[in-house]
Formats: C-alpha cells, structure tokens, sequence
C-alpha cells in the first residue's frame, strides 16, 4: 500500500492487458477500450511516481491532460467507427481495409 | 506601417489559412477570399509606393529579426527603387491573375492555396535582404509551381511541370554553392548589404583551384539566375512550361518569374561582384544578342500562338540584358558615359515592368480565344477579326505594345536598352536593332493569320470577349499606354537607386578586365 | 481495512481489466471497464489524487465510458442482438503481451526508483487549479483547443452524408 | 505673339487625336457612324492651318521660328526633351497635310459610303493626321521617330481596311515590315548621333556637328542611317517594294498617304536633317534619289492599273525629291514636295472617281470579275466624266512639267539643281541623266494613262452608259487640287508663271549652309542652280515635249503600236511589266530565306537542342543511374555476394507475408521487438 512497486506492477499488468486487447481484437470498440486501458495504466504511472516523488503535483497535471486527451481521442475514434460501419457495415477493422491496395 | 514589407508578404499566407477552413465545395467563396487577398495586398503594395521616398536611392522600410543566429542567418526586408516596380507589378499581376483562373473548376482549393503561396514566394525573393532568407523563398516559388503545371496544366503538364523542375532546380544548386561560396569567404554573413561592403575586397585576389573566386561565383550565380531568365542555352524550359500552364500561371511566369533572374543578377551579381561585372558584361551583352535573334526567328516559325508568346519572352529579355550590360559605359574605361549607363540600366528595369505587363496581356488574350476555340493553332483561324472586333482591337494593341511601337511603354524602354548599350558594344546593338524588325514579323504574321482574310466557317459563332476577360486586360493596357505616354513616374522612381547601382559597381571595380 | 480495501480494489481493477480484453460479449466488456475504471479511480484515492481521482469518475465513467456504450448500441442492430466478437491471433499476442508483463515486472522490481517523503496534502485541488493557470497555462490552453477541434472534428464526421 | 502658332499647332496635332478617340470607342453609336465628327475636327484644323499659313504671309519672315520644349524623361544625367519647333516649312507642311486631309475625308463620305467599318476607317484617318503632324511638328528626333513608327501603323491598318482580301493583308504586313527596315537604319542614325553629341534635338544636334563633335565616317554613317529610314518610308530604291502594294487600301487613303503626305514623310526627314549630312551622304542620297526617279519611272509605262501607273509615279517623284536634296537644293525639294502633294493627291482622287464609277458600273451589270482598275477596260469616259478629267489634266500636265503649271517650276528647280551639281562635279553626270530621262518617261506614261483611260473608243461598250460623273462630295476635292496645280498659286505675288523668282515661297523658304565643315555653302548652290536654270528649263521642256509627243502617237492617233513595240523591247518590256521581278526575288532570296531560317532554328531549338542535350542531360543521369544499377546487381549482389543475396532473397520472401496491412499484426511485431530488445538489453 506504501510501496511503489505494487503500482507499478499493477500498472504493467494494465499496460500489457491493454497490449493485449489491441493486437487482438477484431472490433473497433475493443480495441478502443483496450486503449483506455493503456493510458489509465499510464495514468496510474504518473500519480504514482508523484505520490512517492515527494507530492509534486506535475504527474497531477499530467494525468488531467492525459485525461482529456483520451477524451479527445474517444470522441473522435468512436465517430470515425462510426462512419466506418455507416459505409461498410462492419465495425471490424480488419475487414475494413479498402485503402490497402 | 511599420512591418508593412512584412505584412506584404504574409499577407497571402493568411488568405491560405482562412481557404483551408472553406469546405472544398464552396468554389466561389474560395475564389472571391483569394481576390481579397491579393487585392489587399495590392492595395498596400500602392501605400508602399506613396510611402516612399523616391529620392533616396538606397534600402527603406528595413526590417530585421534574429532568425537563426548560430549561422548568423537574420531575417532582413527592405525596398528600394529596384524592387518596389517589381513588388507593384508582382501584387498587380496575382491579382489579375486571379481573374483570369476564375473558370478553373478542378481542385480549386488547392489551386488558390498554391496560387497564393506563390504570391508569397515571388514577394519574398523581392524584399528580402538576407541572401538565405532569399533562397527559402526562392525555392518556395519553386514548388507551387511545379503543382500548379503539373495539375492545372494541358495535355503534356507532367513533362512540362517536371522538366521546368529539374531546369529550375539545376539552377537553384548551382545558386546555392554560390551562396555558401560566398558566405564562407566574405566573414560568415548572409546578410546582403554586408555583403555588398565586404565582398568586392574579400573576392579580389582569392582563387580557388587555381581560379579566380570571382569568376567562379559569378557564373554559378549567373547560371542559377539565367535560368529563370531565360538566357540563351538555358531557355527551353520557358515554351514547354509556358504551352502546359494553365493561363494564369503562364502570366505569371512570363509576368514575373521571368524578372525574377534579372532581379537576381542585378541585386547579387551586380551588387556583390563589380569586378565581374566589367568581366562579364561583353558576354552579357553577346547574350541578350543571341536570346533577341534567337527568339525572335524561333517565334517567326511557330504555329502554337502560345508558343510564339513565349519565344517572344526570350527575345524581349534579350533587350534586357543588353541593357544591363550598358552599365560600364559609366567607367573609366568608357569615358564616364554617366548617361549612356542610366539609360541602359534604367532601360532594362523598365523593361523589365514592360514585358510583365505587355506579355502578361498576350498571354491572358491567348488565353481567351484558347477557351473558346479549343486550340491554339495560328493556322487554324483567319478572319476572327469580323467576328470579334473588340478582342481582335485589343489584341492588336497589345500586339502593338509587344512589338515595341512607339505610345507604348515597350518602345520606350527597348529604344533605351539599345541607346545606353550602343556606345560600349556598338557592333552588338547593330545587330540586335535587327530583332525588332524579327519582333515585327513575327507578330503581324501571326496577327494576319488569325484575324485577317475570310472568316473561318468553324468559328462564326465564336462569342466575343467577355467584361471578366476585359477586366483583366484593360489595366494592363493601360497601364501600357500611360507609361507609353509618359514614363517620368516610373522612371523617377527607380532613377536614384539606378545611380545607386551604377555608382557602387563602378566606384568598386578596380580593373576594367580580369 | 485499508489494507483489505486496497488490495479488493487492486483485485478488482486487474480482474475486470482482464474481462475487458476477454470476454466475448462487447457489452460484457464495457461492463468490466466501469468496475475497471473505478478500480483505477479507487488507487488514485490510494495515491492521495482526490481530485484525479473526481476526475476520473466523472469524465471517464460519465462521459468516455457513456459514448463506449453509445458506440456500440449504434453499431449494432439492436434486433437481431449480436453483440457478440472475435478475437485474432490470440495465441501469440496474450504471449506477446504476458512476455511484456514479465519483463516489465522485472525491470520495475530491478529498479532502484527515486523516491522522497512526503505527507498527505490536505487538498490537491487548490495546488492542480494553481499549477494549471500559472505553470501549465500553455499546455491548458492547448488541450482545450484540442478538445475543441476533437469535438468539431467527431460531429463533422458522424453526420451523415448529406 | 510669342508662342501662339505653338498653341495652333498644338490644337492642330490633337484635335485629329481626339476624334480618333472618340470615334474608335462611339464611333459606331453615333449618328452616320460619327463622320461628322471626324469631318469637324480635320474642318478646325484646316482653319488654324489657314490661319497660321496667313499668319506666316503676314509676318513675311524667311526666319521665322517658335520652339517649345518640356522634358519628358528624366533620370539626371540621362534625360529627354521633346518639343515642337514651329518655322516656315513646318506651316506649309501643316497646311499641306490638313488639306489634302481635309479633302480625303469629305471625298471618303461618298467613296466609302455604306462601308462595313466606316467609322473605324475615319478614326484611323484622325490618327494618320496625328501622327503626321507629330512628325511636322518634332524639333527633335526621337519625338519624330515616335510620329514615324505611328504613321506606319496607321498606314497599315488603312491599306489593310478591306482585310478580309487576303492581298490587303499582305500589302499592309509588307508595308510595316519594309518600314520597319528603313526605321531600324533610322534609330542606328539617331543612336549614333546621341552617343556623340547626347541631345536628341535638332538645334543641339546642329550645333554638335558644327562644333566638330561629330565627324567623318561617323557622322556619314548616321545620315546615311537617318536617310534609311526616309527611304522607307519615302519608298526609295530598295525599300520602294510596299508602294504599289499599299495600293489595297481604299482609294482616298492612296491620295493621303501613299501620295501626298505620309511618302513625303521621308523627303520632310532628310530636308531637316540637311544641314548634318555630310557630302558622302548626301552622294549617296542623290544617288538613291536619281536611280529610284529614273528606275520607277520605268516600271510604269507597262502597268495597266491605273493605280500602280500612279504609284510607280508617285516613287519616281519622291525620287526626284530625294534627288533634289542630295544635290543640295532642298528647297527645291519642298517646293516639289507641296506641289507633288497637289497634283498627286488629284491623280489619286481622279483614279478614284474612275475606279467608283467604274465599280458601280460592273455593279449595274452584275460583273464581279472584271477589274474595275484596269485601264484596258476604260476609255472614252471624257465626255461622261468631264469634271474628273479636266482636273486630272491640269494635274498630268503639272506632273508632266508643261509650263503653267506648278509642277514645271518645281521640277525645274530640281533639274537645274542637279544640272548645276553635275557642272561642279562633272564625275557625277548620271544624277541630271536620271533626272532627265525620268522626266521625259513621266510625261509619256502619264499621257498614256490619260488617253487610255479618257479618250478613244470604249473598250467596253456595254458599260459606257453606266458610268456617270462622281458626287459632289468627290468632285469638290478634284475641282479645288485641281486648281491648284495651276502654277500662279506659287509665284505670287508676281505673274511670271514661268519663274519663281521672288515668290512667296522662296522668299519664305530659303536654304541654309550645312553645319557640316566642308560643304557648298547656301549661297554657292543657289547661285549653281540660277545659273543652270535656263538650260535646265529648255531641256525639261524638250523631253516633256517628247513624252507627251510619243504619247500621242502611241495612244492618240495609233500611229506606232504599242504592242509592237512592246514586242520588239523583248526582255526588257517583260522586265517593266513585272516590275523588274523585285518582289519575286525579295521572296525568293530574302523571305523565304528567313523563314526556312527561322524553321530551322526552331528546330535546332526545340527538336535537336531541348530535346537531345537538355533532355539528353536527363537520359545520360537515367543511364548512367541503370548502368550503375546493372553493375550492382550483376557483379556485386549475384557474383560477389551471391549467397549474402539469397539470404536477402529469403528473408525478404519470409518478410513479404509479415506484410499484411492489417494494423494489428503491426503492433504485434512492434511489441516483439519490444521485448527482444528488452532481452538483448539485459543481458
């Protein structure tokens, strides 16, 4: 609870989950979740090492940005999805390949 | 006022960022910001022209910011009585041209947004001081335009659009050994007016591979500007990208990129080496002998009129450069012919201001009748002057101004090339007054062809010129006209920075030959 | 109880970040990644980010997570319920993914991580409010920008083609 | 007084101007197309030139002279005067030019009457009066260069009207194109001239070449080039090629221009410029002058259009202007210049009367095929058309030198100047010879256009009854210059009409010295000429009388025929006919020539040099690049490293397939290699 390590490690195991279900996932939404996944696991990363590094609040700040980017990132990944299924009828990326060759 | 030079230039770069947020499907929104845009820059180009001070011959409303001091590279802008014309005529010839690409209906965003920053490039290469700075821009003229041929352009725009690349860019490479050549030998500066103090000392006497410097860095320079000229062996880029271009862009070229070489050699060759100068002149003069006779015998056998239009470029810029070559009449050597060297060198600016407003004219005029006939064949008219009496007035009248008729501008500025010129290389004018008698041919042949005679069955319903066409030729005409009449505005302007060049070339060259 | 709160929601945070990634059901996964996401916002507590922690809650459970939910119900017809999907190359991207663990666990565990003590503030958000309009005025600004072309930017490609 | 013929004048070079203005841009929107406003304004001038013209016999100053002057550009050292210098000569040129105007556009109203561009045409008449008046006017040469080169475009665009003809066309072309020859001799003149003595205006130019600033070959050199460009325009031997073409034009435009005014253009050049012409020069321009008088004179007894007889007349003429001055009598020259404007412009008027009723003729009977210039098919119109010939006579006789008539005192003046010139100079015999002969061939091919064209049978009958006298729009011109070939116009205010001693003219007009070192002074070569005089006035007289005599035996009585003779000159009668075959050769030696040149060049340009050496440049950097590629792949990847290769070649195969595309799989090696790298770092 007062160590730095277990965060981390939690955040690792986040991390490579969020890896995980990037590489793996046929279906946009997923794979989009499996980048939240990373960027809370960064998140935590950037509280954690302020919390132990002496409460400076700069990792505050950049998990606040962080946040919102992923905000950003949503909105604008869930709308291109969406336009993807309103031409293709699918969701799944890689089904969604017409600018390959 | 006080960055005006500055908002000059960038003026066009923000007319591209508001086009980059127009929807690309609102063509003539676009179309009219870009008018505004060069309008307004136009518009300041005729405060600057109020603003300044004509009777002082040197740089004005200079500019200057730290941009990249580990290379000693500064961001400088100033006018003076040389490029000022050049910066009218430039803000006058994109507005125009504007017009005249108003029928363009492909990829027009980008088209505006390429036009504009050539706007941009072409200013910048004007007014800026520092020889780095002027590269950039120089080579920032050299993509839109690539794209502007190679997109907009006829049948054969690739080509045309990569060759006239290549060409350019061959020049830009020599230009820039020059560049670093003279950079590395003159103190570490870029900055021109520096330059112009340090480099005549710093040059003379310095040889490299058993070379004079001079020499050297005069003909990479002079070959990279000659290019652009086009002087004689560097000139078959002009008809092929000339014939491809789009209208407005062929304007444009002829208009300004053309002076954009003289501009160079006199502001950098003549500034920076006045020893080369007196070396180089008599070529100089050889040179704008060639381009005339030359040019003037290719247009005779065209059969494209655009192609004739741009041959004639070659043989109107030989006139310039025999011009140029005038200015060691003002030697010791020649007698301190003090008039003989205004004349040629006040001959060869206005030239210079003539041919981008006289060609800009027949290139537009060529223009029209190729929307409406299809083709550009001279053979393939005759008798369009029943059918279309104003266009045929017209362009008898810029056809007129190009063959240097006296109550024209051209006349004026060509009879002053060949009149400061005559008493150095008197051999050489002989035989280039041969060439307005070429330029005459050439142009009441092709005249004849198309207007005279029975009118083609084909073309009996061609419809006459319209009040857009007319928009965008009429100032041009003119502006022909009144610096026909009276050219004392004109010529005052520029004459003290003519006496400025004048005097810094001669007092500065130490021998008459190398 | 701390102890034990702490490590329930260690527990939870990893188990249902795993449920994100596996399940099958789309809508199944979205659930995981709310108890994920409290998890998270559960260890911020831990790191004495209140406010992150807020944060967290709000923008991403009330807002990122909504639009998940959102995104699929467009995407999938709601008759013939399918919300069901496949995974590709499972086998070597979970031993991809379990090799980047371990390895990250070891280099966590091998560091000799900087650290100084510190004692619980009794409010972070005076400090983040000051940092962000004094220190980070730039980046905030620039963030906010982003947001807003972000915004534009997903209403213009979501409307439909005229 | 002072100034106030400067203020005239300006008026009388502007208000042509303006109604050039006005009638190319409303010309067509006003009522009658705006002739009246073009009529009005040439009707103002001829006012104030009468004015001035009575002003000058008023005051009855021989050295009378306003200049005024203002600066046109300006650069310090280099700078430009234009301005206006107003003397005798230059009053009667100005009346000349607005009178015989004046008379061409009233003659116009008629004979252009229905024209499809009949106000472009009296527009482009108010800028020919411009731009001549800008020559009259110039006191310096680049102002009269400026006037020169307009001159020539309004020429061509008059002689090319009726553009829809193809020759129209090619004879306005050629008339700009051979002018533009003579012109560029005209700027080397003014460039070698300025160089030395660095003013453009005649008083300093003057002053120049009598200071010695200026002489020698040089100075032969830039009036030979001043003169070039008097013999283009003046349609001197060589340059006399685009005259009998410019004949396309309409015929009022061929009384104007090609006859009396804008031709003469060239003698008023050299006449100012006499003083600086060196005695080299003025050889040549006295040669120039006497071969082109005799040569012309020549080519037209064969001709049987009635308009080429004229302009081959006209030539000769000029000829004898040129003549005049090159043996130093000028003034006799002016003199022949203003009654050569007369009687010429009448000819033109006359032959325009015959060729509009002969037109309207054909017309009535549906002919379009028949010339309606050809002499052959006249004959007999005397009685139909007796204004038309009775003004016509007055004027042969005038051209033909027949005492009482203007043009005798003028060509005699001409003749005993020569005469005299030869007397001093016995070497140069040919000059009066030419003269002589020319004068005799004149009288007779005038006569015969007169007998062929008014007397005898009808060659064709059937039109006779159509032809009728002209309008009186055309035959006020006819009576008024017809009149005024009379000789008692010009020895007033005594009667002699047989001697101009005393007259207002030379009176008013009296020759000055040369500025160049070394010539005859003024007063030498008037007393040469008023010694010759009396022989000079009985030979001219003789040889007229034999033109005119075998005139009428040939073409009167039938006593001698024509066709015989022609038959029995051979080669010779050809050689006339065909015009001493000029223009075939020009084009065979000369036009083709360039243009093959000028296709050849283009093709060298375009074909051989762009497309071998500048494209070659790209094909040699794209060969070498293969060559260099070839060599990498042959020798180096197969021979040297072959295996090396085929592992490549392996591996590139095995990495083809990791080639998906698919953004998943991407990340999946990424984050292998990740982790490889992570391995390899550990260790």
């Amino acid at each position: 609870m007062n160590d730095l390590n277990t965060y981390l490690l939690v955040a690792a195991i986040l991390f490579s989950f969020g890896v995980f279900g990037v590489m793996t996932r046929r279906n946009g939404i997923a794979v989009l979740m499996g980048v939240e996944l990373i960027l809370n696991a960064a998140n935590i990363n950037f509280v954690a090492f302020s919390r132990f590094g002496g409460m400076n609040f700069d990792g505050h700040i950049f998990a606040l940005l962080v946040i919102v980017l992923a905000a950003a990132e949503a909105a604008v990944a869930l709308a291109i999805i969406i336009n993807i299924y309103n031409n293709m009828n699918t969701i799944n990326i890689d089904e969604a390949s017409s600018m390959k060759e | 006022m006080e960055n005006i030079l500055s908002w000059l230039i960038w003026m066009p770069v923000i007319g591209i960022g508001i086009i980059a947020f127009i929807p690309r499907d609102k063509n003539d929104l676009i179309k009219i910001i870009a008018a505004v845009t060069t309008g307004l820059q136009f518009l300041l180009t005729l405060v600057l022209w109020q603003n300044y001070d004509a009777g002082n011959g040197g740089m004005q409303f200079m500019e200057r910011a730290t941009w990249i001091p580990s290379f000693n590279i500064t961001y400088i802008l100033g006018v003076d009585g040389l490029s000022l014309p050049m910066v009218i005529l430039t803000a006058l010839l994109c507005f125009i041209g504007i017009f005249v690409s108003w029928n363009i209906n492909k990829a027009v965003k980008g088209y505006f947004a390429l036009f504009l920053l050539l706007d941009t490039g072409i200013i910048g290469v004007f007014l800026s001081m520092d020889f780095f700075l002027f590269y950039i821009f120089w080579e920032v003229m050299l993509l839109p335009m690539y794209f502007l041929i190679g997109m907009w352009g006829g049948p054969q725009r690739e080509y045309a659009a990569i060759k006239f690349f290549l060409y350019t860019l061959f020049g830009s490479v020599l230009m820039l050994i020059g560049i670093l050549g003279l950079y590395f030998s003159c103190g570490n500066t870029f900055d021109i007016q520096v330059l112009m103090e340090v480099a005549p000392d710093a040059l003379r006497g310095l040889t490299w591979w058993g070379m004079s410097a001079i020499k050297v860095i005069w003909v990479l320079l002079f070959v990279g500007f000659a290019i652009k000229v086009p002087v004689f062996p560097f000139h078959t880029w002009l008809p092929l990208a000339h014939v491809e271009a789009p209208t407005a862009i062929s304007v444009l070229l002829a208009g300004i990129l053309l002076k954009l070489g003289v501009y160079g050699i006199l502001r950098i060759n003549y500034g920076l080496m006045p020893d080369g100068v007196y070396w180089f002149s008599g070529a100089l003069a050889a040179l704008g002998l060639i381009n005339v006779i030359w040019g003037g015998l290719c247009a005779l056998a065209q059969t494209d009129l655009k192609k004739l239009v741009a041959y004639s470029s070659v043989n109107h810029m030989g006139y310039t450069l025999i011009g140029m070559a005038a200015i060691i009449a003002a030697g010791e050597a020649n007698g301190l012919n003090l008039k003989a060297a205004q004349a040629g060198l006040g001959g060869a600016v206005f030239q210079m201001f003539n041919h981008g407003t006289i060609s800009a004219m027949l290139f537009i005029l060529v223009g029209v009748i190729y929307d409406r006939a299809h083709h550009r064949d001279i053979e393939g008219f005759g008798g369009l002057a029943a059918q279309m009496p104003i266009y045929t007035g017209i362009t008898a009248v810029a056809f007129f101004a190009g063959l240097g008729l006296p109550g024209f501008s051209g006349f004026i500025s060509e009879a002053m090339c060949f009149i400061g010129a005559f008493p150095v290389y008197k051999g050489i004018v002989i035989a280039s007054t041969l060439g307005i008698l070429l330029n005459a041919a050439y142009f009441l042949w092709a005249f004849q062809r198309i207007f005279f005679g029975e009118l083609n069955e084909k073309y009996k319903d061609l419809p006459e010129i319209n009040r857009l066409e007319l928009f965008t030729v009429v100032p041009l005409l003119l502006i022909t006209l009144f610096f026909g009449i009276y050219p004392a505005p004109f010529l005052n302007l520029i004459s003290s920075t003519m006496d400025v060049i004048i005097n810094h070339v001669v007092s500065l060259a130490t021998f008459a030959s190398m | 109880m701390t102890e034990f709160t702490f490590w329930f929601i260690i527990t939870l945070t990893i188990l249902s970040a795993g449920m994100v990634v596996l399940s099958n059901q789309l809508i199944y996964s979205a659930m995981a990644l709310l108890s994920t996401l409290f998890g998270v916002a559960g260890i911020y507590v831990f790191l004495w980010a209140d406010f992150i922690a807020g944060v967290q809650v709000l923008v991403y459970i009330g807002g990122i997570l909504i639009l998940i939910i959102f995104g699929i119900m467009l995407t999938n017809r709601i008759s013939s319920v399918r919300l069901s999907q496949t995974n590709v190359q499972q086998g070597v991207g979970g031993a991809v993914a379990i090799w980047l663990c371990i390895l990250m666990s070891l280099v966590i565990s091998k560091t000799p991580w900087f650290q100084a003590d510190a004692s619980e503030p009794v409010g972070t958000v005076a400090e983040v409010g000051t940092l962000l309009l004094t220190k980070y005025l730039l980046p905030f600004e620039a963030i906010s920008l982003l947001l807003l072309g972000a915004l534009i930017g997903a209403a213009v490609l979501s409307r439909k083609e005229n | 007084m002072d100034n106030i013929f400067i203020n005239y004048s300006l008026f009388i070079l502007f208000l042509p101007l303006a109604a050039f203005v006005i009638q190319i841009f409303f010309g067509k929107k006003l009522p009658r197309q705006g002739d009246w406003v073009s009529i009005g304004a040439i009707s103002i001038t001829l006012i104030l030139a009468i004015a001035m013209f009575v002003g000058m016999l008023l005051d009855y100053n021989p050295d009378f002279r306003q200049e005024a002057s203002f600066t046109w550009l300006d650069m310090g050292a280099f700078s430009i005067q234009l301005g206006f210098l107003v003397d005798n000569i230059t009053i009667i040129m100005l009346l000349v030019v607005a009178l015989i105007s004046t008379c061409t556009h009233v003659f116009s109203l008629k004979y252009l009457k229905g024209d499809i561009r009949y106000s472009r045409y009296f527009a482009y008449l108010g800028l020919f009066t411009f731009s001549m008046n800008g020559i009259v006017l110039a006191n310096n040469l680049i102002s009269m260069y400026m006037s020169w080169e307009l001159v020539g475009v309004s020429s061509y665009l008059l002689i090319g009207h009726w553009f829809e003809k193809e020759s129209a066309a090619n004879a306005a072309k050629k008339a700009f194109l051979t002018n533009r020859v003579g012109d560029i001799g005209f700027f080397i003149g003014i460039m070698l001239i300025y160089t030395a003595i660095g003013s453009f205006t005649f008083t300093d130019i003057f002053e120049g070449v009598a200071g010695g600033v200026l002489v020698g070959t040089t100075l032969t050199l830039a009036g030979v080039g001043l003169f070039l460009g008097a013999m283009g325009k003046s349609s001197q031997f060589p340059l006399h090629i685009w005259l009998p073409d410019a004949m396309e034009g309409p015929t009022p435009v061929s009384a104007l221009m090609h006859a009396a005014t804008m031709v003469a253009a060239g003698v008023y050049l050299t006449i100012r410029i006499f003083p600086i012409l060196s005695p080299d020069a003025l050889l040549v321009v006295a040669y120039v002058g006497g071969f082109t008088a005799l040569f012309a004179a020549t080519i037209a007894i064969t001709q049987n259009d009635i308009k080429k007889v004229l302009a081959y007349s006209t030539v000769s003429q000029l000829g004898y202007m040129i003549l005049a001055v090159g043996t130093g009598v000028y003034t006799a020259a002016f003199f022949h210049l203003l009654t050569h404007a007369m009687f010429k412009a009448n000819l033109f008027y006359g032959s325009g009367s015959v060729i509009h009723s002969m037109h309207h003729a054909l017309h009535e009977k549906n002919d379009h095929e028949t010339d309606a210039q050809d002499m052959r098919n006249m004959g007999g119109f005397r009685e139909k058309m007796p204004i038309t010939y009775w003004s016509m006579l007055a004027s042969t006789l005038a051209i033909a030198g027949v005492p009482l008539f203007s043009g005798f005192l003028s060509k005699d003046a001409i003749l005993a100047g020569s005469l005299s010139f030869a007397q001093h100079h016995p070497e140069h015999f040919l000059l009066p010879v030419f003269g002589f002969g020319a004068a005799a061939i004149t009288a007779f091919y005038m006569f015969r256009m007169m007998f062929m064209t008014f007397h005898g049978k009808p060659k064709m009958p059937e039109l006779i009854d159509d032809i009728h006298e002209s309008p009186k729009e055309m035959a006020g011109p006819l009576v008024l210059l017809g009149t005024l070939s009379v000789a008692i116009w010009y020895t007033l205010p005594h009667l002699n009409p047989i001697s101009t001693d005393g007259s207002w003219f030379t009176t008013l007009v009296h020759p000055v010295t040369a500025v160049v070192p070394g010539s005859f002074t003024a007063h030498a070569i008037e007393e040469g000429a008023h010694h010759a005089h009396n022989l000079a006035m009985g030979i001219s007289i003789g040889v007229a009388a034999l033109g005119i005599g075998l005139a009428v035996l040939m073409y009167l009585k039938n006593i001698i025929s024509p066709e015989t003779w022609g038959k029995r000159a051979g080669f010779m009668y050809d050689w006339s006919l065909n015009k001493y075959y000029f223009d075939e050769n020009y084009d065979k030696y000369l036009y083709q020539p360039t243009l093959r040149l000028a296709k050849k060049i283009a093709w060298i340009d375009w074909e051989l040099y762009d497309k071998y050496f500048i494209n070659g440049f790209g094909h040699v950097t794209n060969w070498a690049s293969r060559v260099s590629g070839k060599f990498d792949y042959n020798i180096i990847d197969q021979f040297l490293v072959d295996g090396v290769g085929r592992i490549a070649d392996n591996f590139g195969f095995m990495l083809k397939k990791i080639q998906t595309g698919k953004l998943q799989n991407y990340l999946l090696y990424v984050t292998a290699g990740v982790i490889i790298l992570m391995i390899i770092q550990s260790y």
